[in-house]
């Protein structure tokens, strides 16, 4: 085997350095974490406007001939920054799926705007009555004429107040079974029937419950079938991708063991020399470097062609729970310092802020439970054993 | 042996109970989140006798047991109430003692004079973050050989530090905290605080104690009540067995709290080691009760609209004023295996 | 609350340290590791002889006058020796319930014989194809006139090549549900159709597969209802108690101590001076301490007329996963030391042993599972998950 | 990056699956424990070459790499086959390097000489408990400043210790291994030893390794066959979701053993940290996915009846030759987090 990680990027490092220091304003990242918003539409409009969005794009549908490794790089560039693109990484996912999916008018309403930055395209999927059990949704969407009248509400709803269309999966037929009658359309969100309230989170992260009241939605910007919705949402799946950050960054671990090799412990000595210090910081690079190692799996799986379906959720469920131990080890080796928030805190807070943001890593882009599941039935091939619902 | 409460005792925990649930609501304890302290609700605790309740009678007190003051921090803990209760709780012990703390005692007592305690010793001047400091009046603290009341110039202001439990946090130093009345010397002085921590470590884990049961509560209906998947979530046998287990440690926690406070009214030989376990059996099980009943919240758990996360912050929050447990569990070690001759 | 441990055998402690300085052998431990017997019949004879086994009995059955409280000290005191008795155990389980349940037939031949320790009775519930799942046993008895035959085999049938008798749990009936069929009887294990195999095990302890073909049982020795047996269990299992230590021995965990400090570490100090080895022994320190209390807390709900059936099993779940918990940390303390087994480990192989020991912890008694499974339901309210089978 | 193994890999991992399959058969394991030791296979396996197999060809070995060696160690360890293979692969290597070694070396290629290593520094004429050393002939050790391969006077004895996992283990002193013959000095001794006890710990992690995909095979299969309550053990939930998360983290172990070798093979700066951590993380795993599996099978899993506590005992065992882990950590974070400058 060869564990050796070429960065295929290599080459478009610099110039993306560059691209970061001339267009990213520092103050963003201090914005980003005030209004707990992982989207900034100033950097976003640029983006659309530099063509990069629409990097390796068919061009009848507004793609533009930036090279699209070197629009990663800028993507990887920005996050290794301290930004987040939460508003892209759902756009470009719903783009992708109505590229594949949709009518050639919402391919040409749609797509080209959403390249050049003007749509922001947000998920509604989470109902305030389902979570895991996505396909429990309750949102009604009826038929009337060349259009649908949607009411119901969506949970989780983020960016949303920075959006201008939302991705419904509605439920357009409720004498089948839950996973058959659903729909999803593509709404406006400056619809007169949208409402969208704040929901502010543990972790600091602003989301939104939205409300839908006899919102119209042209038959047009239905993507996919009527009751294929489960099919579309698989469609998508596939292409959530998120902007992986650059490689180098020193990972919490590390910070704070460089950060023990000075700082004193009770008796005056480097906290690093505390044994148990070590031994624990110890324990966690190894956990750390499992997960790395998972990950490296599922991008060699995907290399080879293969779909790296159980790959991807041990690697999901591994560093999501590894996330959680570090965080209780981590604020117990701090003790009082890990009360600390912001830049009252060691490494700016740095600790009391991942165990805020640590609970919903089991959760979020599919539970713990749910990750068990798959590998329980798909690779260990144990049988099914939760209700069909 | 007698594990139940005495009927007084019982009579208190009905009391304090209703005090903490009425002014201790979820909303309270949120407005109060970025003060660390509900001034509404500790002038309550004055008109209670609260403060000041385990001092003996004859200094002006209440004359409770340890074990009485557990039952209140219990349910001062269920509530998550917005007070530094344990410190103020521990303040005043350590006032009660010496003839220099008494005016600052009765002002306990009556509501003028907000105290803390500097958990850890002096050192180069200060005492770290401190909970409690950024609203008292007084910190008590060892400093070196001295056992001094720290307080500040007329005027000086102290600025509290943004924290994960809301505990009105502050740094604690000798250039803010300049004004000091020495209340002990030498051994006494040492002796005197280092028993102080040793309360303050059965009330804290009183705390957390009505902190997890609460917590678990909290998962426990919203278990049963929430579907997923066409069943309850209570169905499930993970979440089943996960929360046996907690509910298990859960009883082990709160015999040992229990049982701390016993041995201390006793006078056991064994108080000392006894309040650092409670400590760090009630603030582990406390934050892992947190952590999954937030977790069985699914996303809910994660906003702040919903009371789990007041706890989870908290659980882990309260123990750790104290340090990290890692000295504490190398001091139960030497209490424990180390007195005996090899 | 009180916490305070009053022994209330205190006043027997002496005599009962004479009667085993006098008749306790000290080989026997070591007979007792070499040959996985958890039973001596020497010192059972003697027991029952000199009228220990009948204290505190109805004399009608055998019972004697020898205080039932200085024969509950002698077998502490035989306990803190090393010894077990757990022929008398499952012996007086059974006498106790043929008290209740039986006929007068069954109550004179078998209770003065087992009180004068002439008659040893073992536990046959469990079978090759049931496990925790009792009621699920197959071995079937049918009536042919006075008697019953008895087909089928039993599994962990402990001490049945020392007993003279065995508790058979039975299928008498096919067609009701599978809790309804079942009866219980008492046979012979000199029978010429019982076939005993022994059975080692990872912690030396030696068991039994037993097997069973056309053996007779005369109804007189059928123990309750026909049909009625899983109720007859319910009321063995209030008499199953076990003969507690004497209090006062040093735990596991404080030999370790004991030993750390002055068995020298990998840098020639005393182990406990080494950080990490003092935490975990304090560590394990709480969790005995936790679960004494949660003992404390099943004695107090007896003690109060309570049923302690949550409190049991919160406790013996606790206790056993403690004990793997114990020790996994004990032997990674100890290194290249726990490895050695025996007298050629320090404290003579416990550590060793008790890894060896501690898996069966929480199965046998009650697995984890179903200890969980009843705080879950009964303490908790949360509704039954498993199967109905 | 190329996770897969190459070609040869493939075809060695064949071979050598099949030898422990029939040479190690369970019925074989079990009457080789009381020695620690299966002589038969020990022939084989010299026939194999595989003693020597990572040894130069110049030198008269196989030239192989370690990811080689990985394959074979991983299908030795899931046969749990008595042989102590990486102790003896760990000795091949040090007699391999200097000339003194060549006599032995070319014995162990011959099967005349069966070595085992010292993983610790004598310390006053003693390695403690040795793996392999109550079959051994002779011992590679660190003694002070010296390299030196000891063994013992014609018709010494040696007395093997009853042990957990039935590895021959023995105490290694120089008053009974009293013949000695020196490999190497200074730092060249102690680099060599350091070295070799670095491949010992990623050979040592591939034989765990393989012992817990062999412990995870024997659970999950136990589980789908096995009833309980009118239904396969394998519906329940909670034991889906505990083998779940076993699985996951033996990819880990898996990868991270590889991963491993890989760096040893390519000279990398993390080769060092990277065997601590595959052996530390691979014991750990192994010893989870053999406890759990033990315990799925019920009582059955506690008889010596049944295959699963020969990986249970043997999974803590192997690991623990070594010493215990806290050493290890210690170490990795000074490999890790020391070097550089504060």
């Amino acid at each position: 085997m060869d564990f050796t990680e070429h960065d295929s990027l290599a080459e478009f490092r610099k110039a993306a350095t560059a691209w970061a220091d001339e267009h990213v304003d520092p103050a963003w990242v201090d914005l980003e974490h005030t209004t707990g918003t992982h989207h900034n539409p100033e950097l976003h409009a640029l983006l659309g406007a530099q063509g990069l969005l629409g990097a390796g794009w068919p061009a009848q549908y507004g793609g533009t001939d930036v090279d699209p490794a070197y629009a990663l790089a800028v993507f990887q560039e920005i996050g290794a920054r301290g930004l987040r693109m939460d508003g892209w990484v759902t756009t470009e996912m719903v783009a992708r799926t109505i590229l594949h999916v949709a009518t050639e008018e919402a391919k040409q309403e749609i797509v080209p705007a959403a390249l050049r930055g003007e749509v922001v395209i947000v998920l509604g999927y989470t109902e305030p009555g389902s979570g895991s059990d996505v396909a429990a949704a309750k949102m009604r969407a009826v038929r009337d004429g060349d259009e649908w009248v949607v009411n119901g509400s969506k949970m989780f709803t983020s960016t949303a107040h920075m959006a201008t269309h939302v991705f419904l999966l509605t439920r357009t037929n409720t004498e089948v079974s839950k996973h058959k009658g659903l729909t999803l359309l593509l709404a406006r969100l400056d619809d007169p029937g949208v409402e969208v309230q704040p929901v502010h989170t543990l972790g600091g992260q602003r989301t939104n419950a939205t409300f839908y009241s006899d919102v119209r939605v042209p038959d047009t910007l239905r993507i996919g079938d009527v009751d294929g919705g489960w099919g579309v949402m698989r469609v998508a799946l596939v292409h959530e991708r998120g902007t992986a950050t650059a490689p180098g960054g020193p990972t919490l671990v590390e910070q704070v063991a460089a950060w023990a090799r000075s700082a004193p412990g009770a008796d005056g000595a480097p906290l690093l020399d505390d044994p148990t210090v070590a031994e624990q910081l110890a324990r966690l690079a190894i956990d750390e470097e499992v997960g790395r190692l998972l990950g490296l799996k599922v991008r060699w799986v995907a290399s080879t062609g293969g779909m790296p379906g159980i790959e991807g959720s041990m690697q999901k469920l591994h560093s999501s729970e590894a996330e959680q131990r570090r965080v209780d080890v981590l604020t117990d080796l701090l003790g009082e310092q890990a009360l600390l928030a912001g830049d009252a805190g060691p490494l700016h807070g740095a600790v009391e802020w991942a165990l805020r943001k640590a609970p919903v890593s089991t959760i979020y882009g599919g539970s713990s439970e749910v990750m068990r599941e798959i590998v329980a039935e798909r690779r260990l091939g144990l049988p099914r054993s939760r209700p069909i619902g | 042996m007698d594990l139940s409460l005495t009927e007084d005792q019982q009579a208190l925990r009905g009391s304090v109970a209703e005090l903490f649930e009425k002014q201790a609501t979820p909303e309270r304890v949120r407005a109060a989140e970025a003060v660390g302290h509900d001034a509404a609700l500790w002038r309550v605790l004055v008109q209670s006798g609260i403060p000041t309740m385990g001092v003996a009678e004859e200094l002006g007190g209440g004359g409770a047991t340890v074990s009485d003051l557990v039952v209140v921090a219990i349910e001062a803990g269920r509530r998550v109430a917005p007070v530094v209760l344990p410190e103020v709780l521990t303040a005043a012990a350590l006032l009660a003692g010496p003839a220099a703390g008494a005016d600052l005692l009765a002002g306990v007592g009556e509501g003028t004079v907000l105290p803390t305690v500097a958990l850890r010793p002096l050192r180069d001047g200060t005492a770290g973050p401190v909970a409690g400091a950024a609203v008292a009046d007084v910190v008590v603290a060892l400093d070196g050989e001295e056992l001094v009341v720290l307080s500040r110039r007329e005027g000086v202001a102290v600025e509290p530090l943004p924290d994960l439990g809301g505990a009105a946090i502050a740094e604690v130093s000798t250039a803010v905290w300049s004004q000091r009345l020495v209340l002990a010397t030498g051994d006494e002085a040492r002796r005197a605080h280092a028993d102080a921590v040793s309360l303050w470590r059965v009330l804290t884990a009183a705390a957390l104690e009505g902190l997890r049961q609460e917590a678990l509560r909290i998962g426990v209906d919203y278990v049963k009540d929430r579907h997923a998947f066409g069943v309850p979530i209570a169905w499930f046998q993970t979440v089943q067995h996960r929360l046996a287990d907690l509910a298990t440690a859960g009883d082990g926690a709160e015999l040992l709290v229990h049982e701390a406070a016993w041995a201390r009214d006793a006078g056991s030989v064994k108080a000392a080691a006894l309040a650092r376990m409670a400590l760090l059996f009630a603030g582990e099980t406390a934050f892992a009760t947190a952590a999954a009943s937030l977790h069985f919240h699914g996303g809910y758990g994660y906003t702040l609209e919903y009371d789990i996360q007041l706890y989870y912050r908290r659980a882990k929050a309260w123990q750790l004023a104290l340090g990290a447990p890692r000295y504490e569990l190398r001091a139960l070690a030497a209490d424990l295996f180390a007195g005996e001759a090899a």
